[in-house]
């Protein structure tokens, strides 16, 4: 199903579609990762990219004509490029261990500690949140700042500037 | 079975195939940038999908439970998601810029005109 | 009087310093020469106070610092490098003398910058005549070459660009595609790169490696001119005559065949390279250098412009030292480091020559000279004296270095060379006996009034007649008097 | 509980601090005395750093008191050290510099935005080099990245806006890839730090998934560093950028990327027999002679010199990368060493232009006609950092050149020998077309009356001389990558 | 549409929930699903929906630019702040242990503070692209 949404996207050129589709897909997603148990992760998709970015897309398109232009080229060479790479990943995943393989390492090695130690750690149920905010609270630090990052990058570019207002 | 067992990672490599397909191939800025998002999305796959345990429920403690999905990929593509947007939030406002610039958001045809010699009005 | 040491030093610094003074005093055109000449005398004392230690066999030694583990930059003086830095200070009294006369006689611009690249040149000079180690050799080598480009391009017309190009191209280029990879490659087998007697890489490489790598020492040293890699000189002509006798007689070309001698002597070792079978090592050497002799001597004879003629005839001496060095036997070897000293006096006289010719009567071709020799005497008589000494006739200084290399020659029983040697006197004969000729016995073309090219002139300035009447004096000088360098070339095999 | 054990973390939390306090201010001058004072204080930590790691070998810092690999852990070795040292002074100098330059190039409002950007910029890389966590190390890079594209769309030419959009497609795909690369090694291994990284996938080595992380990190890497063929975004980027930017993102960024490949390569597959499984060393050899030749062939034909000195740079990456393909000792030395010469080379060459594009109002060669008498000691500056970038004896470029010749003659490669010696030659080329247009061209009368404020001269005059120093006295540069090369073969075997 | 009753009625209506259940989000992140950024992004929704229904300038009224960007650097201060708390406490950087006598409760305080702070910086900054966007809007259809 997703598959299908993003096989329109790559094809519709009316971008107005593609953007609303882009906010579909992020939902789809959401609902996946709910399926997945990442529930946080599931409730910020949801929120980030079906909310914010549409907003956001609404807004560039807003500013931009919305309709996209005919591609000139047969496009060959990109689509053998990002094939290649799909191979290599898959070829990569091949070897990975089996969907929900509670022997996998991800699972024996570095977070058992969370799971088993936190009540006595931490003491906050919901575990995302913990290491979130504390095992790899540093990570967080460094997600705000991206976000600042990027605020004040949007300010850099996009604040008015009295001399140029044009006519 | 293995098949099966990799069905979420195919999922995964087709939406990252085909979000690196937009990016690359088209030329209008903002569908580059829709590519770009669908690319990111992959990966978020890639990374929950094997911390999945089925019969496992969502990473937080009650009695209730004592099988928990993996928490550490959750936390990973949370800060993942909140970069894309940061990335996505900027691309756009130099989308926004070149439109004013070259009031045009076509790769190709901006690449034409810088081709046809310096902008007329300096942007700023 | 400082110790040798400081006389090291000052050898290196005296030029820097009178390089910044000058650049200092450039508003002032007289200050501006005083300092050049003060420069010029405090480092041709500061040499000569070297001298006796080095006759007596010392070798005072100078370690600055290193830069990588075992890459020193450090100084030792030993007779071949005394008598290289002996012959450049020297002379550049002289020159500074000349240049004066010169510059002021064509109104040369940018005067400034040309003094104080002169300065710079001589300190890098000093550096290759002391360097006690490859490395250093090869970073002075380099500083020379970026030095000299400004003043060899100092016209800075399209012209001087085109000749600056293949001047820095051919002198950069051999440098750094064939001699570094060989510094690096030598320095990888012997683990120093450090002048030795007997040579640092004796016993480490077989023939065919050896023949390698003194393929790449020779062709790597540009400045040595062998062919095919001598274009460089003729297109360095586009600049002032000083300069040429700079390039020509003091500093460049000197420093090229010094720096094979010096390469041969204390890197290969002479035995080294005998025992590798002189056929292996170094017969092709001397096919190339006795090659470009005969070459260079016939294109010169062709050639109508004196300072080209001048140019091949330097290519085709050059070859005569690195041709020398190659036989391998110590009087040929002696014979080598006496060139340097006969042919740099003899040509920085044909160079002020044609300097002085171009300065007074505005002529270039050697076809216009005609009965010249009634104007400028004692130009004329200089020049005279100068082309017997590139023939090697006496009573010039000359001859004694043929007479070495022949000797050599025969002692190896190098019959090629020795025949070389033969034709290419002939030839040298050949292109400067007729400028005499028509200098002084031919009636002047332009003599009769009336004839629109008819302008009565003298001798040009006297400081640049000064110069050259002492270069000549100089060159009949060591013919009678050639102690001091032949005990410096013999000092190369003092153990 | 001296300040002295926390260095690791103030190195990185003071600039971060320093970020969000200019936007509050809103001053320009006060943003710049803060970011002046933040970046200062970052090269002393940075240098202090250096001392502690060389005394005590490796600092390990538990970020939160977690300790690794529950927590993030920061990681300062002899190589990170010295990396670090790099960013730290190249940002303290350029700082300095920019305040003139960027009042003559950024409009007045957004100017304190500038040091804002430039500042997280400068978090991000010292993140990036002293973190010891895979994914903490995406996080920071993210956070450079993101700045960088903002310093780039300020410059003042409307294609910056382009040339930042590219870089931000490019970078952002590449930053992905090394995400992918990351998630894939973390399935295998359940682990996000490095060093245990390094220490379990031997347990996995040579399985599918590793080698395609290896091949996913390296490109994204590459991407990040511009290896030749993916180069595309460097030289708009250089080109449009604000002068202050282009000498900072020179001089840093692509070394940063440098670094983390070297982190990747050797702290975690190291231990592992990847290499054997992939042609991974033909390939960059193969990759960085074409990037030598082609880029230094392109960068002949540019007119304008920044252009052309940013496909120098995508050229001089290639002996860098060279360097490492051989995977000898003397190789890695040449490598590490010109990373830190050719920063302060290209970071010199490019503040430079900045003044020249200040007083002549632009960079390109039919705009510095003369320049050798309008401005003697600035074109006297790029000439030496061009023979630097040449090699030439007395310069730093030297030194790398010497490794390089030294590690291929060990491999007794004489054909590399001479390939790298002729790609210098076309160095040469390029550096001489400036020459020449400088000093045998009439001075342009009708352009040109600023003047270089010595704000701009001094410092970047500093870096001129820093590059004949690093060429004279290499105790340090070698002496760092000797001791900083050690500890990675360490690794490696 | 911006003067249509029933929206402004509605409006008026849920506002407040939005908000109610941003702070939920927050506060209750650590026992349910959010936290911080959540939280951040509904609260920056609320007020963008706030600026669809009433216009721009309404919206300016009751959350002025200034006061944003302040938000933005704010919230990052906090963060950082803690963190330097916990070297200020003689811990290492980031180490919520020191925070309070017990550790435990020590976490706690850490944990809410840092959200509090990713929640002010993410709502500040999502508001503030917004702003953006729409002052460039107005302005290029004039």
């Amino acid at each position: 199903m997703m598959a299908v949404t993003v096989y329109v996207m790559a094809r519709s050129r009316n971008l107005f579609g593609v953007v609303i589709l882009a906010g579909i897909y992020s939902f789809l997603m959401a609902t996946v990762l709910v399926a997945m148990d990442a529930v946080d992760v599931a409730m910020t998709e949801a929120s980030v990219g079906a909310g914010i970015s549409t907003v956001l897309f609404l807004g560039a398109l807003y500013l931009c004509k919305s309709e996209e232009a005919r591609p000139l080229h047969k496009p060959w060479l990109p689509l053998a490029l990002s094939m290649t790479v799909g191979g290599v990943l898959v070829y990569g995943t091949l070897g990975l261990p089996e969907f929900s393989d509670p022997a996998a390492p991800i699972h024996t090695h570095v977070v058992p500690r969370y799971l088993n130690d936190i009540k006595r750690e931490v003491d906050v149920p919901n575990v995302v949140t913990a290491v979130l905010a504390s095992y790899r609270g540093y990570d967080t630090l460094g997600e705000t700042t991206v976000v600042f990052t990027a605020g004040a990058g949007v300010v850099a570019l996009l604040r008015r500037r009295r001399k140029d207002r044009r006519p | 079975m293995k098949w099966a067992g990799h069905f979420t990672y195919f999922v995964t490599v087709f939406l990252m195939v085909a979000g690196l397909f937009i990016v690359i191939a088209r030329d209008n800025l903002i569908k580059k940038l829709v590519g770009l998002g669908i690319f990111q999305t992959s990966v978020y796959l890639l990374y929950i999908a094997p911390g999945k345990l089925v019969g496992g429920t969502a990473p937080i403690l009650s009695e209730a439970f004592t099988v928990y999905s993996n928490p550490l990929p959750h936390v990973l593509i949370l800060t993942a998601i909140v970069v894309g947007v940061a990335t996505l939030a900027l691309g756009l406002a130099l989308v926004v810029r070149i439109r004013e610039a070259y009031d045009s958001i076509e790769e190709d045809e901006i690449l034409r005109l810088d081709a046809a010699g310096a902008d007329p009005r300096k942007d700023r | 009087m400082a110790g040798p040491e400081q006389a090291v030093l000052a050898a290196l610094v005296v030029p820097l310093v009178g390089a910044l003074l000058i650049a200092l005093a450039g508003r002032l055109p007289n200050l501006r020469e005083t300092v050049t000449l003060l420069t010029a005398v405090l480092l041709l004392t500061s040499v000569l106070r070297l001298l006796p230690e080095v006759l007596g066999g010392a070798q005072p030694a100078l370690a600055m610092f290193s830069v990588l583990p075992g890459l020193q930059i450090a100084f030792k003086v030993e007779p071949l490098g005394m008598l290289f830095a002996l012959i450049a200070s020297g002379l550049w009294i002289l020159n500074s003398i000349y240049s004066i006369g010169y510059m002021r006689g064509n109104q040369e611009a940018k005067q400034t910058r040309f003094y104080a690249c002169f300065a710079l040149a001589l300190a890098a000079t000093m550096g290759i005549a002391f360097a006690a180690n490859l490395f250093t050799l090869f970073v002075f080598y380099e500083l020379l070459t970026l030095i000299t480009y400004p003043l060899v391009t100092h016209h800075g017309t399209d012209q001087a660009r085109a000749g600056g190009r293949v001047y820095l191209g051919l002198l950069m280029g051999t440098s750094i595609v064939f001699l570094l990879p060989a510094l690096v490659f030598i320095w990888l087998v012997a683990g120093t790169t450090e002048f030795a007697p007997g040579g640092i890489l004796a016993g480490k490489l077989g023939a065919a490696g050896l023949a390698g790598l003194l393929a790449l020492c020779m062709f790597g040293i540009g400045k040595a001119a062998l062919m095919p890699f001598h274009r460089w000189l003729p297109a360095a002509m586009v600049a002032p005559t000083p300069v040429s006798a700079l390039l020509h007689a003091v500093a460049v070309v000197k420093a090229g065949v010094f720096s094979v001698v010096k390469v041969i002597v204390y890197v290969f070792g002479v035995e080294n390279l005998a025992s590798a079978g002189i056929e292996g090592a170094t017969s092709w050497l001397i096919t190339v250098a006795g090659f470009t002799i005969v070459a260079a001597s016939v294109v010169a004879l062709g050639a109508d412009n004196l300072k080209r003629r001048l140019a091949y005839s330097t290519i085709s001496q050059l070859s005569y030292v690195v041709m020398a060095a190659a036989v391998l036997a110590p009087l040929s070897l002696i014979g080598a480091a006496m060139h340097i000293a006969a042919h740099a006096v003899g040509k920085i006289t044909l160079f002020f020559a044609a300097g002085a010719i171009y300065t007074a009567a505005h002529k270039t071709e050697v076809s216009q000279l005609d009965g010249i020799g009634r104007r400028m005497p004692w130009t004329m008589g200089a020049f005279t004296i100068a082309a017997l000494s590139m023939i090697g006739l006496p009573p010039a200084v000359g001859f004694i270095s043929k007479w070495y290399m022949l000797s050599g020659a025969m002692e190896a029983r190098q019959w090629l060379v020795v025949s070389v040697i033969a034709v290419s006197t002939l030839l040298n004969a050949g292109y400067f006996l007729p400028i005499v000729y028509r200098a002084f016995f031919v009636a002047p073309s332009d003599g009769l009034p009336g004839d629109p090219h008819h302008h009565p002139h003298g001798e040009a300035p006297w400081p640049m007649v000064i110069a050259l009447t002492a270069t000549a004096a100089i060159t009949v000088l060591l013919f009678f008097m050639p102690d001091v360098p032949l005990a410096l070339a013999r000092g190369m095999f003092a153990p | 509980m001296s300040l002295a054990q926390h260095l690791p973390a103030l190195q990185v939390v003071v600039p971060l601090i320093a970020a969000p306090l200019t936007v509050l201010l809103r001053r320009r001058s006060l943003a710049f005395a803060i970011v002046l004072a933040a970046s200062w204080s970052a090269l002393a930590i940075a240098v202090l750093l250096w001392l502690q790691v060389g005394e005590r070998g490796t600092i390990s810092y538990a970020i939160g008191n977690w300790p690794a690999p529950w927590g993030i852990e920061y990681r300062v070795d002899r190589l990170s050290a010295f990396v670090l040292v790099l960013v730290a002074g190249i940002a303290a100098v350029v700082l300095p510099y920019s305040r003139a330059s960027i009042e003559a190039e950024v409009p007045e409002q957004q100017q304190y935005l500038f040091y804002t950007m430039f500042v997280l910029c400068l978090t991000g890389l010292l993140g990036i080099t002293i973190t010891g966590d895979a994914f903490n190390i995406f996080v920071f890079l993210e956070i450079a990245s993101l700045s960088t594209y903002v310093l780039i769309a300020l410059g003042r030419d409307r294609r910056a806006l382009v040339a930042a959009y590219q870089y931000l497609i490019m970078g952002t795909i590449g930053a992905t890839f090394i995400v992918i690369g990351i998630g894939l090694l973390y399935l295998m291994t359940g682990t996000l730090n490095l060093a245990d990284m390094g220490r379990r996938i031997a347990a996995v080595q040579t399985t599918r998934p590793v080698l395609a992380a290896l091949a996913f990190l390296t490109v994204g890497i590459s991407l990040k560093l511009a290896l030749f063929p993916l180069h595309q975004w460097l030289p708009n980027a250089y080109a449009y950028a604000p002068s202050a930017v282009s000498a900072f993102l020179a001089a840093t960024a692509t070394k940063v990327a440098v670094y983390v490949l070297l982190r990747f390569y050797f702290s975690v597959f190291g231990q592992s027999q990847v290499f054997e499984r992939l042609p991974m060393q033909e390939a960059m050899l193969l990759l960085a002679l074409a990037g030598m030749f082609a880029a230094s062939t392109i960068a002949i034909f540019q007119t304008d010199l920044k252009r052309l000195f940013a496909y120098s740079s995508v050229g001089q990456i290639g002996y860098i990368v060279l360097g490492l393909s051989f995977g000898s000792t003397d190789g890695l030395i040449a490598t590490v060493v010109h990373l830190f010469n050719h920063g302060v080379t290209k970071g010199a060459i490019f503040m430079l232009l900045g003044g020249v594009a200040l007083v002549m109002g632009g960079t390109s060669l039919s705009r510095v006609q003369g320049l050798g008498q309008r401005m003697p000691l600035t074109s006297l500056g790029i000439v030496i950092c061009g023979l630097s970038l040449i090699g030439v004896p007395g310069t730093a470029g030297f030194v790398s050149k010497w490794y390089l010749l030294l590690a291929a003659l060990q491999k007794g490669q004489w054909w590399l020998v001479f390939l790298i010696v002729l790609s210098s030659l076309l160095a040469a080329a390029y550096v001489w077309r400036f020459v020449e247009a400088a000093y045998f061209r009439e001075v342009r009368k009708d352009i040109g009356a600023a003047q270089l404020p010595w704000s701009m001269a001094v410092p970047a005059g500093l870096l001129v001389a820093a590059t004949v120093y690093f060429g004279l006295d290499t105790s340090f540069t070698v002496g760092s990558a000797r001791q900083a090369v050690a500890l990675l073969m360490g690794g490696l075997r | 549409m911006r003067y249509d009753l029933v929206l402004r009625v509605a409006a008026k209506l849920l506002i407040p929930f939005i908000l109610l259940f941003a702070l939920y989000v927050q506060f209750h992140g650590d026992f349910g699903p959010g936290g911080g950024f959540q939280a951040g992004v509904i609260l920056a929704a609320a007020v963008i929906f706030y600026a669809l229904i009433y216009g721009l300038r309404d919206a300016r009224k009751v959350v002025p630019e200034p006061l944003v960007e302040s938000m933005m650097a704010f919230g990052v201060l906090i963060y950082a702040g803690v963190g330097v708390a916990g070297l200020v406490l003689g811990g290492n950087y980031l180490d919520y242990f020191v925070l309070d006598a017990d550790s435990v409760h020590g976490q706690h305080r850490g944990i809410f503070w840092v959200e509090v702070g990713v929640a002010t910086t993410v709502s500040g900054v999502m508001l503030k692209i917004f702003y953006m966007f729409a002052d460039r809007g107005k302005v290029d259809d004039e």
